[in-house]
């Protein structure tokens, strides 16, 4: 029977513990220890340097930056545990994880279960390289929330599509080599008329114009497609499929927005620890500012309880398998407790807290005030908080529509 | 819900079937019209005891099945759900003082008794009506307690007393130097101001310095756990209410503006369920138990206040009478709510524990 | 041109206080000072005391209990200036206005507006002489905020009508002598076949049926009418028009609810007052728990701006004319605030301001207790805070309807 | 809308109709791009001079129309609605400090100037990010003055300095010993810490004691205008906004959980009207300004956040983008909430003249 398990899991936990230890003092440069790079989120171009490429590539050629993805497309074909050793292991080392992106957070895991062989056999193991930079073209500038509603259009000319309309809001558009897109197929049905499919952002008639935000950023682009070729082979699943298939890949991305990506990073920072560093305290240490005080407790409480709920919802959806219903109420949770944090920041600096540029203000707080800002789209994408209290209360509640 | 193993799961469906046939609102509207101030039905209580549910976190040499805190939440919470006025919280609180502290002796004496439902004991603590255990004027000379404890829960059905004094927690039986006056509140339960005089006390001398902070825990997560019942039973009856209600031709679950009410409010006790249960389960584990406690209460105030609140808006006018439930709740919620630690004695401590 | 004017005017403000101190001095027997007598409320009987009755003869016999009223009714005469130096003056000498309840604050106003002459010289005397009570037939088991669902249905029998049907919520119905109620005379059209008529409550078929409520008190009737008469005199308007005087009624309902009743009673008391009786406080007479104090600054804050707000809404009334379209908004802010403020004060006194009975509790605080659960009905009747929000939306915003 | 009278409808309008056709938002657009420190439009602060908004409260005989603070809150209510970038707030304010506490000779060397536009003033108090006037440590000896002043409004463009030092309001003029550090802020107007370095200081020896505290109070007000002008110009695009909007075949105003939340913003901004406007009234009867500014900052503040974070959430992504004008209300609106009183600083004052 032994022989019939699994390759990972034939080495025990500390033998593939120190197996990582070795990889770390093999491949990781010092001097990258504590940093991070751009693949990982989705705003800022990449501008490697010599070493960041050397341990992106080391890191993907193991597939350890997607520890679980299968082996045969480039993933680690690792267990959970292993990976949450890698994990381990890496943060003791000040390491990153280089293999990062929409391809690895949405895009890859719904094609792995919606694609054919082919498909996955040639977009998977870019990603797990860290090679190719995909985005989303979702939203349009009349389908935003309603995203049935999109106008996109793919004409069928045999052998390919041909490709006609605008989105908006596509993550690092700008930066992208792919676009995993929702788009018409079928004007007769809202929503079987949609196909998801695959287009090269270097296909001729594709457009990219940067949208500035409130927060100074260009993190998101308008897109326009004017007679773009896309092949038929592009096309994931069956015409028609796309409204199912793109809905899948929401969920993935309400549950990276909720926090799943974010949760260990925020995790450490007291709200408390860092009042202290801008407002008086007394003689036991504690807060003298006691209303500030009670206000930054009955955050943390809050916040507290939204990760034991992650937590909670993350161990029931493993008992019960897939994605939880209840990613709609952790998206909903998570975004208003950053932003409110964000809030919760500037009341504990001040003026200090609201800094657009200059010296006067530290990295930290200019990167917080635009996190501020930026924050605010966390409650409108992904899904807005209006429509995931619609679908709490439709599909979850099993309240009526109201029509 | 946490992910429960099968004794913790037998544990759960049994309270469940119990409340819902033999134990339910109405039950609660019976022992309120009797007007007895001890305010609980002692056949009721025997048969919970009976079942076991006195001794969940009793070790089994003296008479309990050791299941620990979770499980007891698990039943106080199906209790909550239908307003069964009983003892069982405090008492299980009060046995876990003995069982942290109490010596040899005192458990052989206590806590068979107290696991069997043959005697009831409950917690005296604060001196005032708001919580505060870093104020207490109650002392003990020559083992005798002396000292006025304010709103003690289930005072008039308990035989024993823990009660805590300047230097500790002491047992107290009824009887000599123990005097009750009756505090009627808002939940039509027991409650009584309890007046020491010169009583006979025996120190729980085991336990360490903090003692009275880890039973308090323990009376934070059990409370917290009554109120979870609560909220999910209001929310559950307000949904299937807004189901049902037919106003403009249309039932109320179909309006917007009440279904984002209702997804809030279902985020809300999304997150009351985590604190509590993560709250019952650092006290099993041992493991940041003030932190937890803490939150769980906090949680459990935070949320049971807008559910009550939300539940009587909801239900409308219905909602504001005697013979609808809602309104018991409301009534109950904030009588907990004060007890064990406001919301604002709550967040002054986890800025403590939490340094700053 | 000088005697055009109205009498009332002749006498200049100083004249007038001293008519009015003179009167209180004739007439005010000193036992009742800083009492208050129950026909003002809608809750409870009455059971007047001599000095009561004598009171309130005296006040009925000159109007002005009823100040603005017309005299030719029974009403004062008076202009508002005078009518305010009433209020002044009872105030300062402890007196009450022994004339109230819902023929004052709703049906009166209402049937001077719509009612013919004979009503009018019918009904309104009595009520300015406190010797009738009335009660209010609206809703219906299943047209609570969707009044125009009732179903009560008044038949036309040539100089009567028969009337058969259930009301619930009937305000003080057990004591009342009259009721105003909308009935159903045309079953073909919702709201046109609605109409406003006057119904004595002792006619044979009519039986009411006390509702105890959440606080333990009994406030509220049902009224379960069989086959009772209405004399044809009785209705008011024309048939058909019983949704607009119902209506209109609601608002003069929604003015006194928002706290144009109560104003005056709870401005004086502020809530850290009170506070004091009950925490600690520090060196400077400040309350000690500086979040407590936060958050009573917090509501005082809200609270004086709300006033202000009512004020505001006066005078641009006064300017514009006619009850103001603001009169949701302040329903809506007066029902909360009033809610809120009863929540603070058990946070205040903690379980102390719990008591349901018994001497361990004074009886401000057994009040206090008792207003807080009645007052959870504030925010439900005369039009529910979700239908203010409805209207506010739809009449003020000019928000479409969601249909 | 408070009661006008002829004067004060004339000046709203006229206010209004330059705001709309001369200076909107897209002026503020350009000034941003400008990028020059002292952030507003010379040409543009000279015409709003010219037609008397610079001395509203100055009186006649300096050059003013004596009109009064309500008066001046009609326009500052307007220019907010525009976000036009003008240093006329904290002129008002500096003009008052010198109205109240100056000399005969001050307030006809100054004032004239401030009322046409010819010199600009400002108010210097903090001297950390948080308003705090308890805390001042710039002194002065032998006439010259030493501190260092945090995020002075409106610096750059400044003749003249009002500052707040342990004994006193004193004038001190821009040149020797005064040195500008630019702070931008989120709103992208100006700011600067000022360093007084032994500077030529002349006292506003009369306006009593309280005359640091009366002019803060009349820079409350004037703030809280502005930042009603902003919530109301908020409060109206984001309604049209959602009148227009089309999504699941429907207006996005016909859903009624929208249609809820905007009849709260809209009870909000009747509250914050009122609290504003009473407080504009209460500088002018001189009766109550203390409370009346508290009020009003406080329910400016509050409400003013609300606004921005949901005038930002219901226009969507489109109010995320830069494109749109939203985002600007958001990010000046904090400045403002922060400046002259925070709201925890404020309900402190408010409990302290009220007596708990």
């Amino acid at each position: 029977m032994a022989t019939q398990i699994e390759p990972a899991t034939q080495t025990d936990e500390d033998a593939f513990r120190a197996e990582v230890q070795q990889f770390l003092a093999d491949n990781f440069p010092a001097e990258l220890k504590g940093q991070s790079n751009a693949l990982a989120g989705v705003d800022g171009p990449t501008n490697e340097t010599p070493a960041q490429t050397k341990w992106r590539e080391a890191v993907g050629a193991r597939g350890w930056g997607t520890p679980t993805w299968p082996k045969e497309y480039g993933g680690g074909g690792l267990t959970k545990a292993q990976a949450k050793i890698i994990d381990q292991e890496f943060a003791k080392a000040g390491a990153y994880n280089p293999i990062g992106g929409m391809g690895v957070m949405m895009f890859g895991p719904t094609l792995l279960e919606y694609g054919n062989e082919a498909q996955k056999q040639e977009h998977i193991p870019p990603i797990c390289r860290g090679e190719i930079r995909w985005c989303q073209g979702y939203s349009e500038p009349n389908a935003g929330s309603d995203l049935a509603n999109l106008q996109t259009f793919a004409e069928d000319k045999g052998d390919h599509y041909l490709v006609n309309g605008q989105k908006t809001w596509t993550s690092g558009g700008q930066w992208a080599d792919k676009c995993f897109a929702i788009v018409r197929t079928d004007k007769s049905d809202k929503h079987k008329g949609i196909s998801f499919m695959l287009i090269d952002m270097d296909t001729p008639g594709v457009e990219v114009r940067p949208i500035t935000m409130i927060s100074g950023t260009s993190p998101f682009c308008e897109t326009f497609f004017t007679d773009v070729k896309v092949p038929k082979e592009n096309l994931v699943g069956e015409e028609g499929q796309g409204w199912t298939i793109g809905k899948r890949l929401l969920q993935h991305e309400r549950t990276n927005i909720s926090g799943g990506g974010s949760l260990a990073r925020l995790m450490g920072q007291s709200l408390g620890d860092i009042a202290k560093k801008y407002q008086p305290t007394g003689a036991d240490g504690e807060l003298a500012d006691a209303v500030l005080r009670d206000k930054i407790a009955d955050f943390e409480i809050r916040w507290n309880s939204f990760l034991l709920t992650a937590r909670r919802a993350m161990e029931e959806s493993k008992a019960a398998g897939g994605v939880s219903e209840i990613s709609s109420v952790l998206k909903k949770l998570g975004t208003k407790l950053s932003q409110e944090r964000s809030e919760l920041l500037i009341e504990i600096r001040g003026l200090q807290g609201l800094g657009w540029e200059g010296d006067g203000f530290s990295d930290g707080e200019l990167g917080a005030v635009r996190a501020w800002l930026f924050g605010k789209a966390t409650t409108i994408y992904g899904g807005s908080t209006e429509i995931q209290n619609n679908i709490i209360a439709k599909r979850v509640l099993g309240m009526l529509d109201h029509q | 819900m946490a992910v429960l193993n099968e004794e913790q799961e037998m544990l759960r469906d049994m309270a469940r079937e119990w409340t819902v046939n033999e134990s339910p609102v109405t039950e609660f509207r019976k022992v309120r019209a009797s007007g007895e101030p001890e305010a609980f039905n002692r056949d009721a209580y025997a048969t919970m005891a009976q079942m076991g549910w006195a001794g969940v976190i009793i070790p089994e040499e003296h008479g309990g099945s050791d299941f620990g805190f979770l499980s007891a939440g698990l039943v106080v919470e199906e209790l909550g759900k239908t307003l069964t006025a009983s003892p069982l919280v405090m008492n299980t609180v009060a046995a876990s003082a003995i069982v942290l502290g109490g010596s040899d002796e005192q458990k052989a004496r206590w806590l068979p008794r107290l696991a069997s439902g043959e005697a009831i004991a409950t917690l005296a603590v604060d001196e005032g009506p708001s919580h505060d255990p870093a104020k207490i004027e109650t002392s003990v000379s020559d083992g005798k307690l002396s000292g006025t404890k304010a709103f003690v829960h289930e005072a008039h059905g308990a035989d024993l007393f823990v009660v805590a004094a300047k230097d500790g927690l002491y047992l107290v039986e009824k009887g000599d130097g123990v005097a009750l006056t009756t505090r009627k509140l808002t939940d039509q339960r027991s409650h009584a101001d309890v007046t020491f005089d010169g009583a006979a006390a025996e120190k729980l001398a085991n336990g360490g310095d903090n003692l009275l902070d880890d039973v308090l825990d323990r009376a934070r997560v059990l409370t917290a756990a009554e109120m979870l019942g609560m909220a999910q039973q209001v929310f559950d009856d307000t949904l299937d209410y807004l189901k049902q209600r037919v106003q403009f031709n249309q039932v109320l679950a179909s309006f917007q503006a009440l279904q984002h009410r209702m997804a809030d409010l279902f985020a809300d006790l999304a997150q009351m369920r985590s604190a509590v249960e993560a709250g019952l389960q650092a006290v099993d584990a041992g493991f940041g138990v003030a932190r937890a406690a803490t939150i769980a209460k906090a949680e459990a105030n935070r949320v049971m206040h807008t559910m009550a609140n939300e539940g009587i808006q909801l239900h409308g006018g219905i909602g504001m009478t005697d013979e609808y439930d809602v309104g018991f709740y409301l009534k109950r919620a904030r009588v907990l709510e004060q007890s064990f630690g406001s919301s604002s004695w709550l967040k002054d401590r986890f800025s403590k524990l939490s340094g700053y």
